[in-house]
């Protein structure tokens, strides 16, 4: 029985650190704002939700178990919003997204930047 | 199994301080303090397991707490010529932050 | 960095790394307080500071080969001092062997509480601590000196006209912080009562409380959060926290024992001791928490005057 | 021998920062933050003393024999919350220099006060000649 708990513990574990890694590539690779904020919106989440699963097969008494529930709804609650509430300042600033590859189209004037 | 995770973890970390010091918008960097708190939050949940000692879940918390009103702190301070009334003369921010 | 957003920004980073450097050196209560207050109250503080006073500044710096000289110089001093500190992490370097075993092996039994940081913070240290609360409390005190505005009400219709706008700005974020200040208010209380067992204590509940009253005062205006928490109540709970922290020394000096002994509290020793520090944590917490909120309330009073005197001004350009 | 003394040798390296921060940098603001890097710096250096190799938290729980050592620890509590009232307080006064002089740039306000100091003067010398 404990082996299948270690076995999807740890599963969950890889896919978790996975998907952090690729927020973190994502977030240098991205040519613009939006697109960074994208990557960095979804794997946050996701991510931290699956180390938090894989961590609570490892919990060893109710408490921490508990505890690890806490910081899931909390991550789950906070990542969205401030995701949502960061895009809705930026665009508030006229920081316009790159719609369209700049470097091959020469002529269009840099405004929309 | 708990090491390789940390170990990815620091990795992302070090991604978002790059993001961090580079971005050339101050919402990229806002966007890198973001990703840094939440990834603190996991590191220290992993601390915790791999260190043996579950009280370390409190500060977890607190993190997660504690990154969410920074965020919105900057935020709601970084637009405040946005919310005057009369139609502010002054320029909105200038572009290049 | 010309921009000072940038610079608060990744003072935050800095000081969450620095919290999580405390914790890989098991230091749990410190990394807590750091994380509290390091990284919350601090970088908000320094943030409004930012709006009111511009955010970019000037390049030039002073002889800046001098400083580096200077600097350089005695960084190769303070280098060639540590060669002869103990080795990191040795178990039997000079500051573990003296003083530290009798705290660690008879903190149990004297004070029965498993947080030895918070045992001997609140009754071993008790006085210190008491200069500390009353430290914050002056600090408050200053801060409010220096910043305090007059209310006048005439401004209300105008600050009333910028909570509406902020209403459709912030409408999301308003929602799920109607969700969440419960909790982080209830956490609070938590963190308050587990300082004996866990990490956590007075200083750390006040700084939460705090925090959670801040991220109201943010989104829903200072207008409204002056209505739900006035000013004059947060003064008395400062003071009161700092009345109850003494009154509990005397207590026990009225009953025979010296001035923060807790054994006389209670009818044995070690209940009178959990009694002391339920007491004294709760002193510290309620400090704490309306001095960090006093000190907010005046630094956003002031940024709010100065707005409300530039767009006064701006009408007098428009209209002449 | 490296690793032994690395600790101190980071706490020497940041808090030589904060110190080239506050003596190079003309912004009021940027003093505060280098102040602030230079605290977190002595900080580390009590922190890093109290650790014992393999000893853990100092909460007192079953089976684990090796503690770091906890004053240090309580030390460093107080400290960082008289910090950061210290730092409010200079904020404070950071904005009342902003609304008396105008700007928090160093050489703006020595300006500023030179010329009031040499206005001074002259009143003083034209009081003794009339």
């Amino acid at each position: 029985m404990d082996i299948i708990i270690n076995i999807s513990g740890a599963l969950f574990l890889l896919i978790g650190s996975f998907l952090c890694i690729s927020g973190g590539v994502g977030l240098l690779r991205f040519p613009d704002f939006y697109t960074r904020m994208h990557a960095v919106g979804v794997t946050d989440t996701l991510g931290a939700g699956m180390i938090l699963i894989g961590l609570m097969f490892y919990s060893p008494d109710f408490l921490t178990f508990s505890k690890l529930v806490i910081i899931l709804l909390l991550t789950l609650l906070i990542g969205p919003t401030t995701s949502h509430v960061l895009a809705k300042a930026a665009m508030h600033n006229n920081l316009m997204p790159k719609l369209q590859q700049e470097d091959n189209i020469k002529e269009t004037s840099s405004s929309n930047y | 199994m708990f090491i390789a995770a940390t170990l990815a973890i620091f990795v992302a970390m070090i991604l978002a301080i790059i993001r961090g010091i580079v971005g050339p918008t101050l919402y990229d960097r806002i966007l890198a303090v973001n990703m840094f708190g939440t990834k603190t939050v996991l590191l220290i949940s992993l601390l915790g397991f791999v260190m043996g000692r579950p009280e370390f879940l409190d500060i977890a918390i607190v993190y997660a707490l504690i990154n969410f009103i920074s965020v919105i702190g900057v935020l709601r301070y970084s637009d405040t010529n946005k919310l005057k009334h009369t139609p502010s003369n002054e320029k909105p921010l200038d572009k290049e932050y | 960095m010309k921009d000072l957003f940038a610079v608060v920004m990744l003072l935050g980073i800095y000081s969450l790394l620095s919290a999580s450097f405390f914790v890989a050196m098991d230091a749990v209560d410190v990394a807590f307080t750091e994380a509290a207050v390091g990284a919350g109250i601090s970088t908000l503080l320094m943030l409004v500071v930012i709006t009111m006073t511009g955010r970019s500044e000037k390049t030039t710096r002073h002889k800046p080969w001098l400083a580096l000289l200077v600097v350089v110089f005695t960084g190769g001093v303070l280098i060639y001092g540590t060669f002869d500190m103990p080795y990191f992490g040795i178990a039997d370097a000079p500051i573990h062997s003296h003083v530290a075993p009798r705290y660690i092996n008879e903190s149990m039994k004297e004070i029965g509480i498993p947080n030895i940081v918070t045992s001997v913070l609140a009754s071993y240290r008790a006085f210190d601590t008491f200069g500390e609360v009353v430290v914050i409390f002056t600090a408050g005190i200053g801060v409010m000196a220096l910043l305090s505005v007059g209310r006048r009400p005439e401004e209300d219709e105008k600050t009333t006209a910028i909570n509406d706008s902020m209403h459709e700005e912030y409408l999301v974020i308003r929602i799920v912080t109607k969700m969440l200040i419960p909790f982080i208010l209830l956490y609070a209380l938590y963190v308050q009562f587990h300082g004996d067992f866990g990490p956590g204590g007075g200083f750390q509940a006040g700084v939460i409380f705090a925090a959670a009253i801040i991220l109201y005062t943010m989104l829903f205006g200072l207008t409204t959060a002056r209505k739900v928490i006035n000013q004059s109540f947060i003064q008395f709970i400062a003071a009161a926290g700092v009345l109850l922290y003494g009154c509990v020394g005397i207590v026990s000096m009225l009953n025979g024992a010296n001035f923060f002994d807790y054994n006389v509290l209670a009818s044995d020793p070690v209940a009178g001791q959990h009694l002391g520090i339920l007491l004294i944590e709760w002193g510290v917490g309620c400090t704490v928490a309306s001095v960090m909120i006093m000190i907010f309330f005046n630094f956003a009073g002031r940024r709010e005057m100065q707005q409300n005197n530039e767009k006064v001004n701006n009408i007098e350009g428009d209209s002449l | 021998m490296i690793i032994g003394l690395f600790n101190d040798w980071v706490v020497v390296v940041l808090m030589m920062i904060g110190l080239y921060i506050v003596i190079a940098h003309g912004n009021l603001i940027k003093k505060i933050v280098g102040l602030a890097i230079f605290q977190t710096s002595v900080f580390i250096l009590y922190i890093s003393m109290a650790n014992v190799e393999g000893g853990s938290a100092p909460i007192l729980a079953e089976g684990i024999k090796q503690f770091s050592n906890p004053l240090p620890h309580v030390l460093i509590l107080t400290a960082i919350v008289v910090g950061v009232a210290t730092t409010a307080l200079g904020l404070a006064l950071v904005v009342r220099i902003k609304e008396a002089y105008g700007s928090i740039e160093e050489e703006d306000i020595q300006h500023l006060d030179n010329k009031t100091q040499d206005e001074t003067e002259i009143q003083a010398t034209e009081g003794d000649q009339s």
